[in-house]
């Protein structure tokens, strides 16, 4: 699986409330329902050696005790045709999706060293009960 | 109570949801401000406020917003818009019109490019609204091709003057 | 007109409830309202001999009993700078919009042969009453 | 700061309702709690006298009274790698935020002469109390 990325979820602009919680990696839900869930992660490059990546992937996922494999609920891919220098690149996801009580949520991403983790307003994750 | 809409009005007329009644529409550059009391009727029609217009017939509570002309973006007005028709954009001199989509579908949305200058060359087709301008793949008179270039002979040198450019200005440089 | 898309509404992650029902590649809206509409659209070329395009276009517009003609709601327009190999995009709306019972939305693309059909997470389509 | 952008509030698409009032380039928030808050703004260029960009930038920030700087709640930042001619490009930004009655919402751009304002389906902002 892709790397899953991990989260704060109580300093600055981050909370978590009505039962909503998070732990480890995930956004866990209490109750089930139609949840509008949304990810944008910032990507960006280049980083030390590492090569010029070809793409940018960011994947929300839900693992659920009703199915052994995580399922791929929203996805957005970008080729990146940024020359050699800097470049950075945000990717928002959002949609509505029917979630069961103690499904959980996580944001996997193609190459953890190219997300700016470095902002809270860059880089973010949440979800809502309709 | 099933929040049902009849299957058709009457043809002619629309189904306003407000007044849960089929009404006449009010006429181009007007919306319906006041649904009509009576079924099949004319409500109150009201005239689309400044920098608002509606094009059609129509029962909407609100006319559509005009839109602008880019013109930071090289974009000129047309026509400005009024209370039945947007605004119509184009693009200022020197400049022609890029479609955003394939040119099947109207041209409604484009950018505006810089027609290229045919310098050193003759203008087959002159720059136009829709197309840049088709230069002559040959040099004019008196321009020596140098590449994708034309240039002009007498501003060649004995040095830079290269063999094409003597074949063209070879007798303008003896002189 | 610009293409329409047709979407899925049964299978899969896909759903309609509350009335809000899917019919000839409209989302029939069946209470007055305000809405959150939303969608995304994956782009990817090239595509057998179509030439490159130089930008994508998604847009979701209305149709209503009270207008003759559609109107557009949101538009997402980009260029492509990727170079002649595959290249791929996605391009995410959404916004709140007042809508009347009947009315209908729809998604329109500049063209269907860039669209990734191929995934459900990747070009998806809805919407929820506010 | 950046620019910020100004808003229509009423023709067309635009409206506010439940006490959500706009003044001076802000939303203003009439009641505490948490709100989904977006916004998309299409830049595009070249525009005459300025340079090619090499990026752009935009950014909802919130004022409040309990605190003299804005705060940057949300950021979309992108490189542009489009060569000389005609280039555009949006910027979609949503996320849930808790705020306090009287907080103010704004937009701000790196450029705002990049700004496609012509059409109200290409930039677009708003929110609306979960």
């Amino acid at each position: 699986h892709l790397p899953i990325l991990q989260w704060e979820d109580k300093r600055g602009l981050a909370f978590t409330k009505n039962n909503l919680s998070y732990s480890s990696s995930a956004l866990v839900i209490p109750v089930s329902g139609d949840y509008y869930v949304y990810a944008q992660v910032t990507f960006r490059g280049p980083v030390e050696s590492s090569h010029r990546p070809s793409s940018v992937t960011e994947i929300i996922t839900k693992v659920t005790d009703s199915y052994p494999e995580p399922t791929q609920l929203l996805t957005g891919t970008k080729t990146l045709s940024e020359n050699g220098n800097g470049w950075f690149q945000p990717i928002y996801l959002g949609a509505v999706v029917s979630l069961e009580v103690g499904d959980k949520l996580m944001v996997n991403v193609s190459d953890i060293k190219l997300v700016d983790y470095t902002k809270e307003h860059k880089t973010f994750f949440g979800a809502f009960l309709l | 109570r099933r929040h049902a809409i009849p299957s058709r009005c009457p043809a002619g007329t629309n189904w306003v949801e407000t007044a849960r009644r089929c009404c006449l529409p009010c006429p181009a550059g007007t919306f319906l401000s006041k649904p009509c009391t009576v079924p099949e009727t004319l409500g109150a029609c009201s005239p689309c406020p400044a920098g608002t217009f509606s094009t059609q017939p129509n029962t909407f509570s609100k006319c559509q917003a005009c839109s602008e002309c880019d013109h930071h973006a090289f974009q000129s007005v047309l026509s400005n818009c009024s209370a039945t028709s947007n605004v119509q954009c184009g693009c200022e001199p020197g400049h022609f019109r890029v479609c955003a989509y394939s040119p099947s579908f109207t041209c409604s949305d484009f950018s505006c490019q810089k027609c290229q200058l045919c310098t050193g060359r003759l203008i087959q087709r002159p720059c136009s609204a829709m197309q840049d301008t088709l230069c002559d793949s040959s040099c004019k008179p008196d321009f020596y091709r140098d590449g994708d270039e034309c240039r002009p002979c007498h501003k060649s040198t004995q040095d830079t003057c290269g063999k094409e450019c003597q074949q063209v200005c070879g007798s303008n440089n003896d002189q």
